[in-house]
């Protein structure tokens, strides 16, 4: 599709939404940094930063009963995916307003009800869940699309070749969302992947595979509506590609000096949200005024969840003997 | 109707997927026509009147209990198996990290009914195809664990996990299923039963004596429960009067019926057909010392497998796994000790 | 290569070695399934009949220091990759005299002296240790290749791809040998792979990939040598695809009823032993009288070897302790 | 000179590297430069010396251990890590069908003398970062498990597993290490020690009493080994005398050392972090059980984490975790009852 063709379609006032998600994700997590830094949040925390197109761009392809998976790095994922931030900010505080009511922490951010799988922090764990939940759709007949976020590295796990194998023979309505940042941890994908593009991997699997610039939350959405429209439409899974990169470290405090500078900065000019703030701005979509309004809206947004998560209830100690099996006590 | 345990599971989960229509079965070589029903011709056939619902997968464990997983928390009830207990090693991330652990992680938002099948038993085929995997399990909190040792509970506990909200892991005994044709064990023990008209399930996390004694409590699931039958059989003649419990829930353990037997007897046996390091005997024997150490009349004991792998050779597997007359000896010896 | 230069490189010598072993291979199989059956033997058997070509082609393309491993179909590599027929059977039996003192029995047939590591049962749990062992050979610099025999389904498993990935990136010598065979026990590959060659995948770890007509020994010969070969000289590991197929069941008295007559005798005229045989004659590498003195041979040592094992001494119960803990007694 | 775990490590495996040319690394991101040094920075910095025999892997855990698996056959001696011992789970086919079992199948033929490190611990991560892993490895027959609470044992314990000819899993603690920087961790206890001059080792399969005391054994590993010294603490200023036993071997236990200390003080409490079901505490008890039950004053008892996954909540997760003073708690009443 043409980007005009794509703007039109997609229309002001979700454009207008995608780009409030995408700073919303942004906010958050340079106030978590802070936080973090501060001593402040228990716990660890990966963040998003630099990518919030790719959360964005693919969640807002999807419908209401869809189902998205997620990673150890999943806030950007949950606050495009529509948990309220002040829930998941909650949970990094360890609060029983939480949307795990604490018991799950930053790694295990979801809410099945809000259509997020609680993240799974073991790399490549979620793929074969999520493949799970798709072939239930089918089995269901349910118009429903289960979409499965990992990063580069998690395709090195046999976990994603199981997954996607099994995805592609049993043709469920799932999409693979490839997150590629270049790195898993401290390790750039040329250490550990000889070919360029893990989209080319689909084709192992009789699968589709596709491309999109991560950096561009158009181009993404766009990619992404083709993908799972097919999915939907009962022309099987396919393994998309998200070329992105992630400006903040792996976790916690790590200042990611085994990336290069430059490479950095190259990244950085891609910004996802300045330059989709720019084309609102020049096909007038919003104006400076408006931007401003929406980040003024969405800074105060970040400060009340973090009022709200810090002055929510802890847990009770024997909290933890909750939440467990369904119809039996803990045996103690 | 007298059943095999493989006939009786496959009634089971026949009748399961009849009554509900999100039960459906997961796994390897399940429903293939002319094959073989699963590697013990559990679900031989089924594939004829639910064909959409034996699922058939390529070699792939941990995307057998990824799919079995997201599919419970979306409403499903999967029955997801494994043809040897062995390969569950290879979907552990899935079982212990995901399927455990989802619903707590949730806070309790979603649930996993996942049941999970794995044929267990030293049987003559090697170190991997041998293991019997209860040891593993009973270190993860969050799953479930049934072994039936007999066709009616089979048929029991089967009906039992697929309506259970939680996990539930089923170990069965390759010697004990009954499997017939080319399927069929050397060695294997007779556990049928005859099964009555009419849908019956029976209790997660209940044990049952399967013989009244006196002087001595064993206590020992799947085959080993047939063993020390055996066993109490061969010290009758003796005088010796022993109550035979099986667990048949490992997790979590009918520890009252286990207590009230040992304190009646004042000593107790645990057989085990898998190594003595860390298995069920330790955790049953730890439980038994913390909550009434003053009834007993001699060391609580185990009597396992030794702590290696499972040989092959005929001569060194039977040494290797616990028979009656050792269980028999071991019992006269502590009887006669004190 | 074509047909001419390659008898010529192999000469008449390596040429009837080379049938000898295939026709060792049917020999020793078609004897066991008797014994089997007749339920002399314990266990279970999984037989490589109608797959002769495949392990000889490929060890015949081996030098001494080379090492390979197998699968839960091990007997035709073990002949191929020279371990005595006799030690094999009296493996098969239990006894002391096999080439696992007993310890491991059919499934585990293997003397890492000989070339083999002890054959692993867990499908595409071998593809793993190979490619750490051709690691060792490339960290040591040692002139050493390492091969994995595996099955079309055990490309399915995460243990084949994280192996093969790992491969590729280190550019060990290794050589991955997938014997397509059309089944994974009673699965067609069509069930569960979406892709018709299994070599393909070969492109996901940027390796190199290859199909070699299973049936025809010259071709797996010619093949498996060229990517030893590279192997050997450092152009890294190869995916090697070999189309096959198993006469017999997959286990024990498995009828194989999932097998379509037809396909099963459209591949009996590919015989590997026969036409290899028809192309020895014709071209007058050895005469009938020849062919007929080699059979025989072959037969009385198989014989001899079903002796050997049958009068071999029983382990004693109490060796179940031994071949453990390198230095420390079984802990009892 | 003072080092913590995380450099007592270091230094070992350099020195080890520096040995012997068969020594190599092999893990995720320990030895990328501007990078971590494994999780907690054990690597750091040894790329430098060895580039060619420190590997960074791509994040394929099976794929690490079975190479690992392989090299070790083949002549090498590997040093494979995960990040978090949770990620065991992912290579469990590997470690436990084929490290575990591959020289028993073998008939004695090989060795394969792999070094395994994992790091465990509950440390505010939730339930997938948080795993002990000991349970489910003492049920596995073939490998040695050590578990070092000081620096001393951390690089004697090191070195022996490296010069050891049978795989050996080492559990390390997050909240030992004492890594610094951007991974340091909250919570941390100081586990560091003065190491000598020179080259040692500390024998596996040997236990170290850690304070010496008459009326209670006290038996902890890594942190539950410092959080038992500090409820012997609590418990000094009140009269009682505990001796502190720290296994360091978990795997084969020794009992010689344990089951001297229980005879003397005719107490036992056995402290674990792991959830109480089938840990290692049910094993040690069913073997004092087994062998000096005449000499038990007072029950054997368990302390250990409840049987749910770890919670995520520091509230809950200081519940979850055994802290000094439930230690402390549960012996006085030990006392006060009997
Ligand atoms: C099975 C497993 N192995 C290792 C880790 C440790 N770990 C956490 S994130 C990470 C890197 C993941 O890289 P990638 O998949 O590219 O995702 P990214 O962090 O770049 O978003 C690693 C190695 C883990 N959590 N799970
Ligand atoms: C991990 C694992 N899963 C399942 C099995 C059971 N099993 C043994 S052989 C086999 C089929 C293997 O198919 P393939 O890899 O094509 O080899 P083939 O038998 O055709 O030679 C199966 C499913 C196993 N041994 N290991
Ligand atoms: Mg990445
Ligand atoms: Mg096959």
């Amino acid at each position: 599709m043409t980007r005009q063709d794509l703007l039109k379609k997609l229309g002001n006032k979700k454009l207008t939404d995608m780009f409030e998600r995408m700073f919303e994700i942004r906010t958050f997590e340079e106030k978590i940094q802070f936080l973090f830094l501060e001593g402040k949040m228990p716990g660890t925390i990966h963040q998003y930063i630099g990518m919030e197109a790719c959360a964005v761009g693919v969640c807002s392809a999807l419908k209401e009963g869809d189902i998205i998976g997620s990673t150890h790095r999943p806030h950007g994922h949950a606050i495009a995916r529509g948990i309220p931030s002040r829930e998941i900010m909650a949970e990094l505080y360890g609060k029983t307003t939480g949307c795990c009511k604490g018991k799950g922490g930053s790694m295990h951010i979801g809410d099945i009800k809000k259509g997020m799988l609680p993240a799974i922090a073991i790399v490549g764990g979620n793929i074969p869940v999520v493949m799970g939940m798709a072939l239930a759709f089918k089995l269901k007949g349910e118009d429903r699309v289960a979409v499965s976020f990992f990063g580069d590295g998690a395709s090195n796990e046999g976990a994603f070749h199981e997954a996607l194998n099994m995805a592609s023979v049993y043709e469920v309505p799932a999409v693979f969302v490839c997150e590629n940042n270049l790195y898993g941890a401290s390790t750039s994908i040329k250490k550990v992947l000889k070919i360029e593009n893990i989209a080319d991997r689909a084709s192992s699997y009789g699968m589709q595979g596709m491309i999109a610039d991560g950096m561009d939350v158009l181009d993404v959405y766009d990619k992404a509506s083709k993908v799972v429209g097919d999915a939907r439409s009962g022309k099987g899974p396919t393994l998309l590609e998200l070329k992105t990169f992630r400006y903040c470290g792996h976790s916690r405090r790590d200042p990611s000096n085994y990336i290069p500078k430059e490479e950095k900065q190259s990244w950085k000019k891609k910004d996802p949200i300045l330059n989709f703030e720019r084309v609102l701005l020049e096909e007038k979509i919003i104006d400076k005024s408006g931007i401003k309004e929406l980040k003024d809206k969405i800074d105060k947004k970040i400060e009340e969840a973090i009022e709200f998560a810090q002055n929510g209830p802890e847990p009770k100690p024997e909290d933890t003997y909750s939440d467990f099996y369904v119809n039996m006590e803990v045996p103690r | 109707m007298k059943l095999t345990i493989a006939e009786a599971l496959r009634k089971a989960i026949r009748e399961e997927m009849q009554r509900d229509e999100t039960v459906f079965c997961i796994g390897e070589d399940i429903g293939i026509s002319g094959g073989f029903g699963g590697a013990f011709t559990v679900t031989l056939g089924l594939e004829k009147d639910f064909r959409d619902r034996i699922i058939d997968t390529p070699i792939s464990e941990n995307g057998i209990f990824g799919a079995a997983c997201g599919a419970a928390i979306m409403g499903m009830r999967p029955i997801a198996d494994v043809q040897y207990g062995d390969f569950l090693l290879c979907a552990m991330d899935q079982i212990i990290n995901q399927i455990a652990k989802l619903r707590y992680m949730s806070g309790g938002k979603l649930k996993v009914p996942v049941v999970m099948r794995a044929p267990v038993g030293v049987t003559g085929r090697g170190a991997q195809h041998a293991q019997c995997l209860e040891p593993y399990f009973i270190s993860c909190p969050g799953i479930k664990i049934v072994a039936p040792s007999t066709a009616y509970d089979a048929y029991g506990l089967l009906k039992a996990a697929v309506r259970d909200d939680d996990p539930v892991l089923i170990f069965e005994h390759k010697l004990l299923y009954g499997s017939k044709g080319a399927r069929s064990e050397t060695g294997g023990v007779d556990a049928s039963s005859e099964i009555p008209e009419g849908d019956y399930t029976v209790p997660i996390g209940r044990g049952v004596v399967r013989r009244e004694g006196e002087d001595i409590t064993i206590i020992g699931s799947l085959l080993m429960m047939h063993y020390s039958l055996q066993a109490a059989d061969i010290l009758k003649k003796e005088g010796i009067s022993c109550e035979v419990i099986d667990p048949r829930t490992l997790w979590p353990l009918d520890m009252d019926l286990i207590l009230n037997s040992v304190k009646k007897t004042g000593r107790v046996v645990i057989v085990e057909e898998s190594p003595k390091q860390g298995g069920i005997g330790a955790e049953i024997s730890a439980q038994i010392s913390e909550s009434i150490s003053d009834y007993l009349l001699s060391p609580i004991t185990r009597i396992a497998a030794p702590n290696t792998p499972a040989p092959f050779s005929p001569v060194m597997e039977k040494f290797y796994v616990p028979q009656p007359e050792r269980i028999a000896d071991k019992i006269r010896n502590l009887l006669a000790e004190s």
